[in-house]
């Protein structure tokens, strides 16, 4: 299994999820996080003092699935939250060696 | 204040005497009840609010606190004695303790046509805010012990005394000092005494490195429309009376609030691009500050100009005094109602005049036949309660600061004054 | 209004004038004072929390803003010209410039028992509020300059002919014209400006498709409940007097927000099987906002019914506007005030009969013989606001859109107004 | 009550009537207008704010919606006949049906010196307060329906029959019961309740083993603030009129006020080495809710001790309920209002004495000569309050509980009553 | 060393606190997530605007851990966070090579 | 590729990320998290109830780096974020197996 984590712009959550779900995958895992990247945040003033807000508000999803999908989840999730626009984020794929699921205690790809 | 024109339109004490013995008003003492609401408003839960959102998430209960707690322990010091000095007796410089605990005063004592008990609550309130004021000069830095005792220890040495100066009989009231609801009495104290502390206690730390952002602009928001409406009741109630001159005094109010505004915006939007929300509430304070002492001597023309240049002065002190002086008031208290009590009580001078067409005011105080005569008053009155604060409130400072410490540790600033000083915390959302 | 009131039983103008000679009465006075801090109130912080709270949290600041500057700029023209325009002369449909930077008002200028610097400030407020109300129409979409442009044509454009047709001496006042304290005046105009403006920007990105809810209910409830209370000065304060007109008016308005509340939870409770905390506060102000123009024509029997009708017939515009027109009026602007305003001018005709038993009020205007005639007139004022409101509307925002356009875009919408108007946030906590 | 006092002072019914007689006071009209929207206040938002912060996230909006609910549904029944019940009629226990819908009540009906339509609207915003204040007592874990049914059941049965014994002409009336503006009536029948209330619903899950802490202390210091403020409608409009009793109960409430912050403040720095802001706005409550039967009798030195004294007696008591008892009043409302208006229902008797020096009152009520006869009538007047609320209270929730079921199941209790009564979420930040 | 990620019902954390807590675990690190998922959200409406908020609340336990612990933890977990009942949650396994313990520099299981 | 995690206090924010700028990373992911371990909380108290809060508000950084960074870059947070006091937190190492640039589509160590 794999551990699939996109930083996708905010208001495309509902796009990435789409694509996800005709790829019939309906569980995971959103975070708001703020993002450091290229794209640059903007200054605000408050009375003349000037703040600095250099992160970008973005969501982490995290996607547990089997090993063999994982090229078409990243290419869906690519797909639904790309806009061509610096600061559309990344997806990252990591190895995963056990899911369980609580309530009945399935293990492995059943789990998710 | 009413009494101060009174005491000016009728300048034999008999005359002033004979309208006291006309007995209570109802409508005068409905409208000041109303008026004393709407002035304990203003600090709680207005003020409390104002300042609360424009400091951190982690200090935000400290600020509200100290306001709270300077609401109960001057109030209770007012009674006791600070009344008393305020305005008990006919000193030049200090009143006396001939009002202690309200001695004497029932229900039919009266103050003029309002209730005495009336016109000492009414008074008690503007004691009450002057000190919160200041909480915005050392907000986020300050020990709470350190703050209560600086506080009581203010009020008594310079609150009252000014107090006297200016309502209670003394000797700028002698001079004919225009300052209707506060100009010196409450906002150039207040401005330059959290200006003396911003300095005796040195920034905030991270102050000019990092951001000491607003927590929460939207309790900033509702703490300055609480302000605007009780204002109304701060300038409109210092008639002390509900007549034409309360209901001026309210117009001219809002009108120097609406121009602060406008102006504010307006130069953030052409300098920066962007007009801000809080700079639009900071002007509507800077008008509302202003137009303080000049309230009840100027019409609306008059008001109008006096907005437009609270906006404009106001607007340049804070950037001055923290892109050039670089001190650290955290919440811009001097540079909004200091250097906005020292216009407003300057241009009350101004606009007092009869003969200036649509921005024509009410005329000069009883004896004095010119605009300089009435300036070089506003003038030293201005300058008098300027000195006198700056020099008592650094003495208290200091000697508070070797006695039991003004700032609270490193540490404790780090954690936030919510945890280390009240274990408490704001927010559990 | 009282004015109006009194210029229908005291049809002689001679008699009216006896009544002004009176002099000035302090009671009304302190009363009008209190009511004009209450209907201020109402926008700032009421109408701007209500509101806010009810966006999302990218463009609270937006909203408060909008409010905020509405209040200063309304009153600098209002102070300029508007307040002569609604007010001066006697023409059938306009007033004039004679009252123009309220020349020649002082301290001792009566409008009926108040001064007239008094009575300036309570319409003021009204002028205040009407424009913020229609915010709620473009409200998170609007840019900035567009939103201030607008609200400042409009109001001299349509505000102030309205209020001088129904207030000021015009043809519906003439005609006999109930309407107390602002159902068309305020909440007709309000609501059809706020219905056209939503429909000339477009619907928010997102509208019908996503979720745009309320990011703090907390907020709106607060606002809310100033509302409630507030509305005790547009409506009480509208009897420009403090005696039993004035308390009716207080007792009516309450009443028809009690049962506005009560009938709104209890079809959400029937209907989707639980009551809502936003249902219970939009039902409050459609009984509000309905029992405005009766509130010093009705009695409180009347006002129940008024409330409960509110209810029902904002409740069923609203979901109709959302689901059948998908109109994104934002914040419901139309079929509350709108709706409410219109059902509420009828009511009056209606619930003014004094022979209703129980459910009596204080009987029709001088001349007005039975129930048809006074719902003619009632029909009249609704459909002329309506249709005059609508149309100039449409203009001012076709001209302005092509001019300096109306609608931020589509980026500067994602990101939030918050930032890309006023480069602000309202939260860091 | 200023009713009271006048039934005192002017024993004769004739010269009651010749006051009456004397036909509308303008003042004291403004007066009650203001102290009306004032109480109104203090409910809508002050109490909704002042409860919201201190629940826990998931059931703030059920708190604002259970008091937006009791506002609207109170007035009605109010309106429709809790009003006759409690002021109609000469009975010793209870009203009648003589003022059913305000049957008769017209724009000139007086009450004393103020239209009756006004009179029945101040009360009427004392019988929403009351039921609101008991939402405390079962706060985070009741049905919404059944809320509202105890709410109404228990406003007809226990607090319009209180009413009347106590300001309607009832048995401790007559017997010279000092309750100026709401102790017996108002605290002590909130206070019982609320803990009765807490004792049948049981304690919620997780009380003493886990944190159920304020969400938004910021909230709770807002409706802090609202309720200081507008208390002095509270006491000072319990006078009826605009004069020295309303000024002076304004005072010794303020006092007590403050007192009772100090005074909660200075034993928490004592006891647990840090003052929180909590316990100030506790203290303050306490202060306020104690001073209040005793507010018109008492002068300000006496206000003083018993702000102090609530603070110590409070405090004690909210550490022996939780802490000893174990019993779930969510926000201490037992221990605040009803442990404070006892204390403050029995020192009324004491410092209405005239003969305490700078602590003395004004007078024990007409025919009693001495202390100990004042203290025995408040002391019944304690007691009877307390027994008949507890046994009432009681036999309505368990009845209703029993049709209905007062408590909501564990799941919608740890989901919160926001989302499973409401199916709303009062913040999306 | 593997990292052990739980994502649990928010009112379990007590319960799964004092079961790692029998375990001699102490630390781990904890986020707030929206889970979504089989368990379905509610329909909320504003004056008639339903909104669909299709996510569940849920806390997101960070645990790292030595590898031979494993077993136990996840049992552990999945007891304490148990209710039977849809949306419980899941219990991730994923390799971890290195941790270091900012304060000292440690390294490896014994900066735990 | 591998993933770097750290647990850090709150006010050294500015601290790390101005010394990650000065290896040339500069983008990294934030999230604020609540953090239990040996560093004990405080106790609250609301009119005499106790609420013992046990948890530290903490930031945790998540950076993405090529596998031969790895040393260099957790020095660097470790001296950055190092107070000496308890609580400073922990820097954990996980394999990263892809990387993917959303807005372009490259992926590997070009992508971070
Ligand atoms: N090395 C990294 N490790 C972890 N997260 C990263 C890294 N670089 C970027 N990010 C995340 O990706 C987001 C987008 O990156 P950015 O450089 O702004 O634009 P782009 O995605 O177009 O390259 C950042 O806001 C941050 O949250
Ligand atoms: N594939 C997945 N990847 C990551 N997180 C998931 C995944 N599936 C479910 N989750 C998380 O687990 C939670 C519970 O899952 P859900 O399907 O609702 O019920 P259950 O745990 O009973 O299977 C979800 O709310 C979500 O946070
Ligand atoms: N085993 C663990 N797994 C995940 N996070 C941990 C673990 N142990 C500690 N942490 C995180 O590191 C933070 C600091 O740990 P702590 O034990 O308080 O001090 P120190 O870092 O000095 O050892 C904790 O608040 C928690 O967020």
């Amino acid at each position: 299994m794999k551990l699939i984590t996109a930083i996708i712009k905010p208001y495309k959550l509902d796009d990435v999820r789409d694509a996800l779900g005709e790829l019939g995958i309906q569980g995971m895992t959103v975070t708001e996080v703020k993002g450091f990247g290229r794209q640059k945040g903007h200054t605000e003033l408050y009375r003349g003092a000037e703040y600095v807000v250099d992160f970008q508000p973005k969501l982490k999803l995290e996607v547990a699935v089997a090993a063999d999908r994982v090229e078409d989840i990243v290419e869906a999730i690519r797909n639904a939250a790309n806009t061509g626009k610096i600061g559309d984020g990344k997806i990252f794929v990591s190895p995963l060696e056990d899911a369980v699921r609580i309530r009945t205690g399935e293990r492995g790809p059943e789990a998710l | 204040m009413k009494r101060l024109i009174a005491l000016l339109l009728l300048s034999t004490p008999a005359l002033a005497l004979a309208q006291a013995e006309n007995g209570p008003n109802g409508a005068d003492t409905a409208w000041i009840m109303t008026a004393t609401a709407l002035v304990l408003f203003m600090t709680l839960p207005g003020l409390a609010l104002f300042y609360g959102g424009l400091v951190r998430s982690k200090n935000v209960l400290s600020v509200l606190m100290q306001c709270f707690t300077i609401a109960g322990a001057v109030s209770v010091v007012w009674f006791l004695f600070g009344y008393s000095l305020a305005f008990g007796g006919n000193g030049a410089w200090i009143g006396d303790f001939s009002k202690l605990m309200l001695v004497g005063v029932g229900h039919d004592t009266l103050n003029g046509t309002i209730p005495e008990s009336l016109f000492m609550m009414f008074q008690m309130t503007f004691a009450i805010i002057t000190p919160a004021l200041i909480v915005g000069g050392f907000a986020e830095r300050m020990k709470f012990s350190a703050m209560l005792a600086f506080s009581l220890i203010w009020l008594v040495v310079v609150y009252a005394p000014v107090t006297h100066w200016v309502w209670g009989g003394g000797w700028l009231q002698e001079m004919g000092l225009y300052d209707f609801a506060g100009g010196t009495v409450v906002h150039i104290t207040a401005g330059v005494a959290a200006l003396v502390a911003a300095m005796v206690l040195g920034p905030r730390k991270g102050f000019g490195s990092s951001a000491l952002m607003p927590h929460n602009m939207t309790m900033t928001v509702a703490g300055a429309g609480m302000l605007w409406v009780g204002w109304f009741g701060f300038n409109g109630g210092s008639a002390l009376a509900a007549d034409g001159y309360a209901s001026m005094a309210i117009l001219v109010t809002h009108l120097s609030a609406a121009m602060g505004t406008l102006t504010w915006l307006t130069i953030e939007w052409i300098r920066y691009g962007k007009p801000s929300m809080l700079g639009a509430a900071t002007g509507m304070v800077a008008g509302l500050g202003t137009i303080t002492p000049a309230s009840g001597f100027v019409g609306p023309g008059g008001a109008v100009v006096i907005g437009l240049l609270a906006g404009i002065v106001c607007f340049s002190a804070t950037n001055f005094l923290k892109k050039v002086l670089k001190i650290d008031d955290s919440l811009d208290v001097f540079p909004v109602h200091g250097v906005g009590g020292m216009l407003g009580t300057l241009l009350a001078g101004v606009f007092s005049a009869t003969t200036l067409g649509v921005f024509s005011g009410y005329g000069f105080a009883e004896g004095i036949g010119s605009m300089a005569g009435q300036l070089k008053v506003q003038a030293i009155g201005v300058i008098a309660t300027l000195v006198f604060t700056a020099v008592a409130t650094w003495i208290i400072l200091k000697l508070l600061d070797a006695v039991i410490g003004l700032r609270v540790s490193d540490e404790e600033e780090t954690q936030g004054l919510d945890l280390s000083q009240h274990e408490e915390r704001g927010y559990d959302l």
